[in-house]
């Protein structure tokens, strides 16, 4: 795909998380939906404001265990009973008992792995490329200690100008605008 | 090295003791590297592993890495030492994912008729030994021997063998074994030595200052051809010298035959006839003593022993007596007076309660059985004992009945051995010997120590040695000529029972040598005549006259055949009267006996460098790779040693350097050796194990002496393959209170019912012969260890409904525990020799080991003997715990090892209850020497390092024999598939079978109430089972003797 | 309780709880970043760090030649044998998984059960989770008798078709331990992420943002991002905590399942994962004391830690103290030979020493000190005593595999066991490549995790007066 | 602060995580296939052997039997090898100064063997037993392939343990008759080439390959073909019927076979050859 031009958003600087959390949410009351905040540390608050409440993580993680576990249990019963059935210590071939231990192991293999590379892949993750890096401000205090909202240009109300002004009425530090 | 340098160190071979470092000036690595100079690639190898044989490197490695040097001298790391090269070829190359290198097919020229490759041959033969001839059928594979066993057929030995004759495989191709003949270091041909010794001796007419020394001969052929030299030449003289026999009975012709199958008591003094084939008659002495003892319902023999040294013979016995060696003699006269024997009166000696009651106990048994039973002597007492024993048998009219004097003696050359070897030193001394030629002897190693035999012999003035091996004798004989193995050349021989054996070669010399009957024949007129054509010649009579129709060829091809010549048993001497000449009076309790005896595994030394014979635990005491300073546990106490301090001994000027252990059931203040060991040249296995008995040994005393002993510093460090402990436990804590027992012992004797009182394991179960008789399911009764039921299991059992089940039983009351089923083992199965250092860290690679409990005091102990291999559980434990299923239970039950699946993680043996799995820790397999693999069992594959591996039940020869059935549409019958410890058994302790045929030996003696399983009641369903002993106690020595002295350690 | 009065210095507690804080005041959003930042950003490497890095370089050396040698000759090298199959190695491996549990242990159940004290120590206890758990897969590796077939555990499609064989405990080792190592790399990690995106915008030079910049998969804090990484957070703890818990049965069942007297019991598992927190708590302490120390961190490490660790081994070690009675009283009321003998000889045998030695660090030591709050905070005593209960239960498990190996069933087949220098050797080895492995951690990585810790800090918290601000 | 990397490495990201994953399951494969591949197993290599023996030229071209050469093979593990004799039988008179065969005349001189080069070669560790497989019905061709079209000998099969499987898992896919079993040619048989067998129930002692008898001829009013269907078993001094066996031996009754799987489960029954169980067990090849 051609890579974007132009403005990818408007992104206010806030100093405490309280500050972004009543701006982001005051900005969903008004409607805004292509918004989103940025905050050093998990703000549970600011995902709330932008109406964002639950996420598909922990289904892949569920899918992910139960395919692992009955992918070993299966795995074992086939070599010791279909594809070399042999007397080890006068054992039955089909030894379930003994076959559960590392299928419970793949299932909390694969849950744990779908966990983790789920949520990347859910956060569309690896981007080591983002328009917001463009910002003079952004990197400096998104990971340290500043919060940020970002209005996007794809949302119907955007409006470069008077969004600017919107933003600069929720007493943010700075609103910058983002280029792609 | 150049053998200058050999002869040096021949010269001090005996001069300096064993174990003391070698004299000449050690040399530096620097040097060595000099050595090594410009060799490269495989010869540097090579060239290392010859220098790594010398003396001086060992030093100078001894030097520069003190903790390396133990590791040096020990064969199997010092190849793991120069062999990394190899280990890392072997370990890349046995890497799953590397294609296996282009492999070279020799088809012959012209194929062997009779030869189908791929299938062994057997032949009859017959193993010449001092003490009566081993009839053997040995098994070939492509020409090459590679299996000795008894020969089947043959009445005396019914199949079964020794420790000994097993390991004279290994003897013969030993790698070590001298390759050319050589005159003063340089190889020269036999013609050469055959010229010049026939012209020397013919130029002396009738044989002045020709000197024969031989060791004792065996083959009447060569007796035969001896007379015809003195015919030739008068003055010539030969003498004979076996340091094992030498001043026996058995030397001075003495033949004595005993038919215990006919004795049901049997009184031993000093005879150590069930423990090895060194006692003549050992085979079918054994075999007649375990017949009437494998139905105890149909009455049982009893055995009394009175013995100095501790043998499995006195265990055995249902009560024994030890005594001090030198007190024998005087007990045998004791005996006989009290039996009224005519001529003997008692000598007065003060003889202790115990004592007492024993003798007064025997003199009633042996009067109330009298014609039923038979009192043996001990071939390594004073000969007075022999004559009275003979004496005593014939009081009790056992003569004829259940012994047999010969009008034959054992050996066709009886002779006075001491004073003739006295007579040949002082000769030499006098510079009367001119040539001295020797056959097959090795004097300056073993001859008495007061003779000096080495100054004598350097006043000989050519010394010509015949022998397998460039020993001390031959580092130092002008002229060495090696000496064909009795497997390479033809020869002949007599069993116990006078049955003469045609002794057949099964191969060609390996390194050209020759035999006695060559170097005699060289006299002769016609010297071209082979030793083939003098035995033909020798028997042609006897031969032709129990031929078929007379026709000698036809009876030849029939000896060959058989393996003996039919009527040729000795005959009875009519009225043997012997003489009794004055009976030696014991040695002061106080002064210090030290006893000789030859070694239980080695003999007297010639098999020294036999590896399956050094790492084969000796009997009672366990010990491997060395023998010892055997003493009673009170005796250590008293003398403030521990086990494996080093002593010194001295008796008269002989002085050696020897590691003391226990015996139990040893007599006090007493010393036993082993001779045979402390070899400075026996080759790359033997060499410096041990110590130098011989140097103890004087013509004045040959079996027992006074000797002393005191303290040397450090710790000699012996390998004894079984962990010994005296139970300390107190009562609260599971013990007896009394620290005189073996915890061992403790642990695992259960007698019967007492299940609940010591040994609460019930591996070792046994009753009286009235107990059983009283209650013949003793052996299960009150024991909590036996197999639950089968609905007991969580899992479904599986079921074995082949028409195979294979199983084996072990009869406890028959197994003397004389090691030959191991020896056997190791021949069958391919087994590694790991050497010294690694049997002391419990190592040993022995399949099949003998466990001996030692049952009550350790000062009077019973023991009891009990064959230990892989149970092939059907529940097995190692199965089970193998990540990679490499051991597994096959449809018939055998519990198979799958070496090549195996990557050795050990749990298997872990679980083992039994531990009877063995592992390659290092490369223990010798996958270099040459003559080695010529020996290998080509059915069983070699383990290589990291392998499990353990007993198959033989495996290979199953599958043998299930193919052969397979193609004749038949089942394989009982009795058909017989394992390798069964074959060798001389008790017919073993039996193996197929359980599922009802009618199978196997499945009768399952049957018996008496047969139960260890350590079966964690469910392991072993189906190798055990037939629980029963004794045949006399009840008036039933009350054990009370005190004795403290023995804690 | 009577320690209970002993007044800390004021400024470390708490004036709210009257408890110890978790972090010293005073501390804002920048000052803990830059604080942890430099630690890794700063160019210049402290000298103390190069002179342990070469001291266990040289360890690491040493394991080298050891396994070296180990593979051109054979595990003979030890001091393995018959009938003590199994030695140090199989010891090491144990006790370096056990290490590992305590790591995952904070790093999960504390954050299931929200103890928030726990931020501080998470990161380098997962550190340390990981690089035990390295060390401890070596040693199955290595003890096999032919480690070049090694791989022959895999269930794959070798022209042999022949497979594993599942009933083995050894089996299911070969999956828990590679489950128990995956969980942990990729916890792990995902912790990092955002400390990652941190380091990559504070870094000068162009090679550490490259480096971190991928390593941080361009995380940029979004809110919807946080929410996921969450959710995952608590779910993987979720998962890693059966897990740690499974692992250590595991391997207690290769134990367990075998018929050995002495091994053949069934209060392993709780018992063995007893011990392996127990131990795991003890390195956490090894470990962190000589950390915060060095690298000034005593605000962010505090006696806070100390004290709850203590708390903590105070419990398990109890746990571990019950499963020794409960062998004791089996022993006797079982009225099992078996069992009773075994009991017996590991008292009283010819290896009692070894089990004394063991009761006294385990028990005796800990157990009757860690009451003491004064001791618990006392920064050179808990070294010390983390040391001591590391020694014990390498003791424990040398106890449960060689002396109860040396005498079983057949007293014919009793034997002994004297590790060679090439045991130690291996054993010293891993300890030099486990620092080894950790100083490159602490040196590169974030070793205290910045986005948690600033949860706990004051100015995380979002103002109800800001709330109400929101409603107008 | 300006952006750290450029737009396109977002995709590179994600393209190498998907490039990585492709790379593991490539190696995987190509191991799978290198283990199976004629460079580790030296199947249908031609090892350049010291005289170019044809066995196409001696067994189609002249007929030779092959128990000429290898004579072993019905009483030995061991098929064997043909020691120089067997050549210089025929090559004393024909060929007596070809230049191919100097090797072997320089063998029967010098005594020296021919140094060959193994073409089917195992490891040492298992334990392949010619006769059995021979007796019971398997014939050469099965394992060595149609040698009688092989002018150089190459190995027709792998080897492998799962190729040994293959066949001891279900034996009855390759069984033939006794009397086929040096039949280069034999085609198993189909609808359109049936085979006719007659049997006599198995006798202790008697070898099961005397008991069948088989015919490529119908039978059915065609007496020779009905009398060539008497088993071997009924000639014998130990056989069911007493008395001169060839004349009173009744007409044994004949089955027709139209597939592998039917001769193959009738053959099974009648040589007892044993089950898929006990021929996968290890100690069969493994010792």
């Amino acid at each position: 795909m051609p890579a974007r031009e132009g403005t990818y958003g408007l992104l206010a600087e806030f100093e405490t998380p309280g500050d972004l959390v009543r701006a982001a949410r005051k900005a969903h009351d008004d409607g805004w939906r292509r918004l989103e905040c940025y905050t050093p540390y998990p703000v549970e608050e600011a995902a709330e404001a932008i109406g964002f409440h639950r996420n598909k993580v922990p289904l892949i993680t569920l899918i992910g265990g139960l395919l692992g576990g009955a992918a070993m249990f299966a795995m074992e019963t086939w070599i010791s009973v279909l594809a070399y059935p042999t007397n080890f210590a006068g054992r039955p071939t089909y030894s379930w008992p003994a076959f559960i231990v590392p299928a419970y192991e793949w299932t909390i293999l694969w849950a744990g792995l779908s966990a983790g590379f789920g949520m990347l892949a859910l956060n569309g993750l690896p981007a080591l490329y983002h328009p917001l890096f463009n910002a003079p401000n952004f990197r400096d205090g998104a990971t340290t200690d500043k919060f940020f909202l970002c209005l996007e240009a794809l949302d119907p109300k955007f409006e470069l100008a008077e969004s600017k002004e919107y933003l600069e009425t929720m007493g943010p530090v700075s609103v910058v605008e983002v280029e792609y | 090295m150049s053998s200058e340098m050999k002869k040096n160190e021949g010269g001090m071979a005996q001069i300096s003791s064993p174990g003391a470092a070698p004299k000449q000036e050690p040399m530096t690595l620097d040097q060595v590297r000099l050595k090594l100079n410009g060799v490269r690639g495989k010869k540097f190898w090579r060239s290392l592993d010859e220098l790594a044989d010398t003396e001086e490197f060992r030093a100078a490695v001894e030097k520069e890495f003190p903790s390396a040097a133990q590791e040096w001298v020990d064969p199997v790391s010092r190849r793991g030492f120069l062999k990394l090269m190899g280990a890392s070829m072997a370990l890349a190359g046995l890497a799953g994912c590397t294609k296996q290198p282009d492999e070279p097919i020799y088809p012959y020229i012209k194929a062997p008729e009779d030869l189908v490759l791929g299938k062994p041959m057997y032949f009859a033969s017959a193993h010449p030994f001092v003490t009566g001839a081993v009839p053997l059928l040995v098994k070939s594979s492509e020409f090459r021997p590679i299996k000795i066993d008894g020969n089947p057929e043959h009445k005396y030995n019914r199949g079964s063998s020794d420790p000994y004759t097993q390991g004279t495989l290994l003897d013969m191709y030993d790698p070590d074994r001298s390759q050319h003949a050589m005159y003063r270091g340089e190889n020269r041909d036999w013609q050469e030595f055959a010229e010049e010794f026939r012209n020397k001796v013919a130029s002396t007419k009738d044989g002045t200052g020709i000197y024969f020394l031989s060791s004792a001969i065996t083959s009447p052929t060569l007796a035969r051809q001896w007379s015809e030299v003195q015919k030739i030449y008068p003055k010539a003289k030969l003498v004979q010298y076996e340091p094992a026999i030498a001043g026996t009975f058995l030397a001075s012709g003495l033949n004595v035959q005993y038919d215990l199958s006919a004795a049901d008591v049997i009184v031993s003094l000093d005879a150590d006839f069930l423990s090895s084939a060194s006692y003549p008659g050992f085979h079918k002495l054994v075999r007649d003593y375990a017949d009437r003892r494998k139905q105890p319902e149909m009455g049982m023999n009893r055995l009394y022993a009175v013995e100095s040294m501790t043998t499995t013979t006195g265990l055995k016995a249902e009560h024994r007596l030890g005594l001090r060696a030198s007190e024998i003699p005087s007990f045998a006269a004791a005996l006989a007076a009290a039996l009224g024997v005519p001529g003997v009166t008692a000598p007065g000696y003060g003889w202790t309660d115990d004592q007492q009651k024993f003798l007064a106990v025997l003199v009633k048994e042996l009067k109330a059985n009298a014609g039923k039973c038979a009192v043996i002597p001990g071939l390594y007492q004073d000969p007075s004992v022999a004559a009275l024993a003979i004496a005593i048998n014939a009081a009790l009219g056992n003569t004829g009945k259940t012994v047999t004097v010969s009008s034959e003696p054992a050996i066709p050359l009886p002779s006075d051995q001491i004073g003739d070897l006295k007579a040949l030193v002082s000769d030499m001394n006098a510079g009367k010997v001119d040539w001295l030629v020797i056959l097959n002897a090795n004097p300056i190693y073993d001859a008495p120590a007061d003779l000096d035999f080495l100054s004598a012999f350097n006043k000989a003035n050519i010394v010509a040695h015949l022998g397998s091996h460039v020993d001390e004798t031959g580092q130092i004989a002008h002229w060495h000529i090696p000496s064909a193995h009795y497997l390479e050349s033809w020869s002949d021989a007599r069993a116990y029972d006078g049955t003469v054996s045609v002794v057949q070669p099964l191969i060609e010399p390996l390194y050209g040598g020759r035999s006695a009957h060559h170097v005699l024949q060289t006299l002769l007129d016609d010297p071209k005549i082979s030793p083939y054509e003098a035995v033909r010649s020798t028997w042609k009579d006897a031969i032709t006259k129990a031929a078929p129709g007379g026709d000698f060829e036809k009876g030849w091809r029939k000896v060959l055949h058989d393996g003996w010549i039919e009527g040729t048993t000795y005959a009875a001497a009519s009225g043997a009267k012997l003489a009794i000449h004055g009976v030696p009076a014991p040695i002061a309790k106080d002064s210090i006996e030290v006893i000789f005896r030859p070694d239980p595994n080695i003999y007297d030394g010639r098999w020294n460098n036999v590896g399956w014979l050094q790492e084969l635990p000796k009997p009672v005491v366990s010990l491997a790779w060395d023998n010892a300073a055997i003493v009673s546990g009170a005796t250590l106490v008293k003398w403030g040693f521990e086990e494996d301090d080093i002593i010194e001994i001295s008796v008269g000027n002989g002085r050696v350097k020897a590691p003391i252990i226990v015996a139990p059931g040893h007599p006090d203040n007493a010393i036993t050796v082993y001779l045979g060991y402390g070899r400075e040249f026996a080759g790359r296995v033997g060499s410096g194990q041990g110590f130098n008995a011989y140097l103890l040994r004087n013509t004045w005393a040959p079996f027992y002496a006074i000797g002393a002993q005191r303290k040397i510093e450090g710790k000699w460090g012996v390998a004894i393959t079984k962990s010994h402990y005296q139970d300390h436990r107190v009562k609260s804590l599971l013990g007896q209170g009394k620290g005189d027992n073996s915890l061992e012992g403790d642990e695992a004797v259960s007698p019967a019912g007492s299940a609940d009182g010591i040994g609460p394991r019930g591996i070792i179960r046994y009753a009286t012969l009235d107990e059983f008789k009283a209650n013949p399911n003793f052996a299960h009764e009150g024991y909590k260890t036996d197999t639950p039921p089968y609905d007991d299991s969580l899992f479904p059992n599986w079921t074995y409904n082949e028409p195979y089940a294979w199983a084996m039983s072990v009869d406890m009351n028959s197994c003397t525990g004389c090691n030959a089923c191991i020896v056997s083992c190791y021949a069958e199965n391919n087994i590694a020799v790991v050497g010294k250092q690694q049997v002391r860290i419990g190592r040993n690679m022995q399949w099949l080991r003998i466990d001996a409990y030692f049952e009550g005091d350790l000062a009077a102990p019973r023991a009891h003997f009990q064959p230990m291999a892989c149970q092939h559980c059907e529940n097995a434990p190692c199965e089970q715990v193998c990540p990679v299923g490499a051991t597994v239970h096959t449809p018939e039950g055998l519990n198979v090892m799958v070496y090549n699946r195996c990557i050795g993680t050990r749990y298997c043996s872990n679980n083992c209850p039994y531990k009877v799995r063995r592992f390659n820790f290092l490369l223990y397999s010798d996958y270099e020497t040459e003559s080695l693999k010529l020996m290998r069992n080509p059915d069983v594959t070699v383990r290589s390092r990291g392998v499990m591996e353990k007993c198959s039940y033989c495996v290979q020869r199953i599958q043998e024999a299930k193919i052969e059935a397979d193609k004749e549409n038949r089942l394989v019958r009982d009795g058909e598939i017989v394992t390798a410890c069964q074959q060798a058994c001389p008790a017919q302790a073993i039996t193996f079978g197929n359980k599922n045929d009802k009618e199978s030996r196997v499945s009768k003696l399952r049957a018996q109430q008496r047969s139960y399983q260890l350590i079966a009641d964690i469910n392991t369903r072993p189906r190798t089972t055990y037939v629980a002993e029963v004794l045949n106690l006399n009840q008036e020595l039933e009350v054990t003797p009370t005190e004795f002295a403290p023995a804690k350690g | 309780m009577a320690t209970r009065e002993v007044k800390p210095p004021d400024h470390w507690v708490d004036p709210a709880t009257g408890e110890y804080r978790v972090i010293a005041p005073g501390q804002t959003f920048r000052s803990i970043t830059e604080k942890i930042a430099r630690i890794v950003l700063t160019p210049h490497t402290p000298m103390g760090w190069f002179g342990l890095f070469t001291v266990a370089g040289g360890g690491t050396m040493m394991l080298m030649v050891a396994l070296t040698w180990l593979f051109l000759k054979g595990v003979g090298i030890w001091a393995v044998s018959q009938p003590v199959a199994w030695g140090f190695a199989i010891i090491e491996f144990v006790w370096w998984i056990g290490i590992g549990h305590a790591g995952t242990l904070i790093s999960a159940i504390l954050l299931l059960f929200k103890q928030s004290w726990r931020n501080s120590i998470s990161r380098f206890a997962e550190a340390m989770t990981i690089f035990a758990v390295m060390c401890a897969a070596l040693f199955p590796m290595i003890h096999v008798g032919r480690p070049w077939v090694a791989y022959w555990v895999f269930p794959l499609p070798f022209t042999m078709t022949v497979w594993p064989q599942f009933r083995s405990p050894l089996m299911w080792d070969v999956f828990a331990v590679s489950t128990y190592a995956t969980i942990s790399v990729v916890f792990w990690y995902i912790g990092m992420v955002p400390d990652f995106g941190t380091f990559r915008d504070k870094a000068e030079s162009k090679i550490a943002q490259y480096f971190y910049g991928i390593l941080s998969v361009g995380w940029r804090g979004s809110a919807r991002h946080w929410m996921r990484y969450e959710t995952a957070s608590l779910l993987l703890a979720g998962l890693a905590t059966p897990l740690v818990l499974s692992v250590h049965t595991v391997i207690s069942f290769d134990f367990a399942v075998a018929v050995l007297p002495g091994w053949h019991t069934t209060i392993f598992p709780p018992y063995f994962v007893a011990g392996a927190i127990y131990s795991g708590f003890a390195m956490v302490l090894t470990l962190a004391i000589p950390l915060r120390k060095f690298y000034h961190l005593e605000s962010l490490v505090t006696e806070r830690h100390m004290d709850n660790m203590g708390k903590l081994m105070l419990v398990t070690g109890f746990i571990v103290g019950y499963g020794y009675g409960m062998e004791a009283f089996m022993a006797w009321y079982s009225a099992d030979h078996w069992e009773a003998f075994t009991f017996w000889n590991r008292a009283f045998g010819p290896m009692g020493w070894s089990y004394w030695c063991l009761i006294t660090c385990n028990l005796a030591i800990p157990l009757t000190t860690l009451w003491s709050r004064k001791l618990r905070t006392n920064i050179a005593f808990m070294f010390v005593l983390s040391i001591v209960v590391n020694t014990g239960m390498y003791l424990e498990r040398f106890v449960i595999i060689v002396t109860s190996l040396t005498r079983d069933f057949l007293p014919s087949a009793w034997g002994t066991y004297r590790a060679t220098k090439w045991d130690y050797m291996t054993f010293v080895g891993t300890l030099g490549f486990f620092t080894f492995m950790f100083l490159l951690f602490v040196r590169f990585l974030p070793m205290i995790p910045m986005n948690e810790i600033r949860m706990l800090l004051p100015g995380a918290k979002i103002k109800p007066k800001a709330a109400v601000g929101a409603g107008d | 602060m300006p952006q750290i990397f450029d737009r396109s490495s977002n995709a590179l990201a994600r393209m190498s995580l998907v490039l990585t994953g492709l790379i593991v399951i490539a190696l995987g494969v190509t191991l799978d296939q290198l283990q199976r591949s004629p460079w580790v197993t030296r199947q249908g290599q031609r090892p350049d052997q010291p005289v170019p023996f044809s066995h196409k030229h001696h067994v189609q071209g002249l007929g030779l039997q092959c128990q000429y050469c290898h004579t072993s093979v019905e009483k030995s593990s061991y098929a064997g090898i043909p020691p120089t004799r067997t050549c210089m039988n025929c090559h004393a008179q024909i060929w007596t100064n070809a230049q191919l065969l100097e090797p072997v005349r320089n063998s029967w001189y010098t005594g020296q063997s021919i140094p060959w080069i193994k073409v089917h070669d195992l490891p040492d560790f298992v334990y392949f037993n010619h006769e059995i497989h021979v007796n019971k019905g398997i014939g050469c061709e099965t394992c060595h392939g149609k040698v009688d079209e092989m002018p150089l000998m190459y190995a027709q099969n792998t080897l492998q343990m799962e190729w040994c499987l293959n066949c001891h898992r279900n034996p009855a896919k390759n069984l033939r008759p006794t009397s086929e079993i040096y039949n280069m040619d034999w085609d198993q048989p189909g609808v359109d080439k049936p085979v006719w067998c007659a049997a006599v129930p198995n006798v202790d002692g008697v070898p099961t390959a005397e008991s069948v008898s088989c015919t490529r001829t119908d039978p059915s009013g065609n007496p020779a073909a009905q009398a060539s269907l008497k088993p071997e078993a009924l000639f014998r001094p130990v056989s069911l019927t007493t008395g001169d066996a060839a004349q009173a031996a009744p007409q044994i009754p004949y089955e027709k076979f139209t597939s592998q799987d039917e001769l193959g489960h009738y053959l099974l029954k009648h040589y007892n050859i044993r089950t898929p169980k006990d021929l996968m067990s290890c100690e069969v090849c493994h010792r």
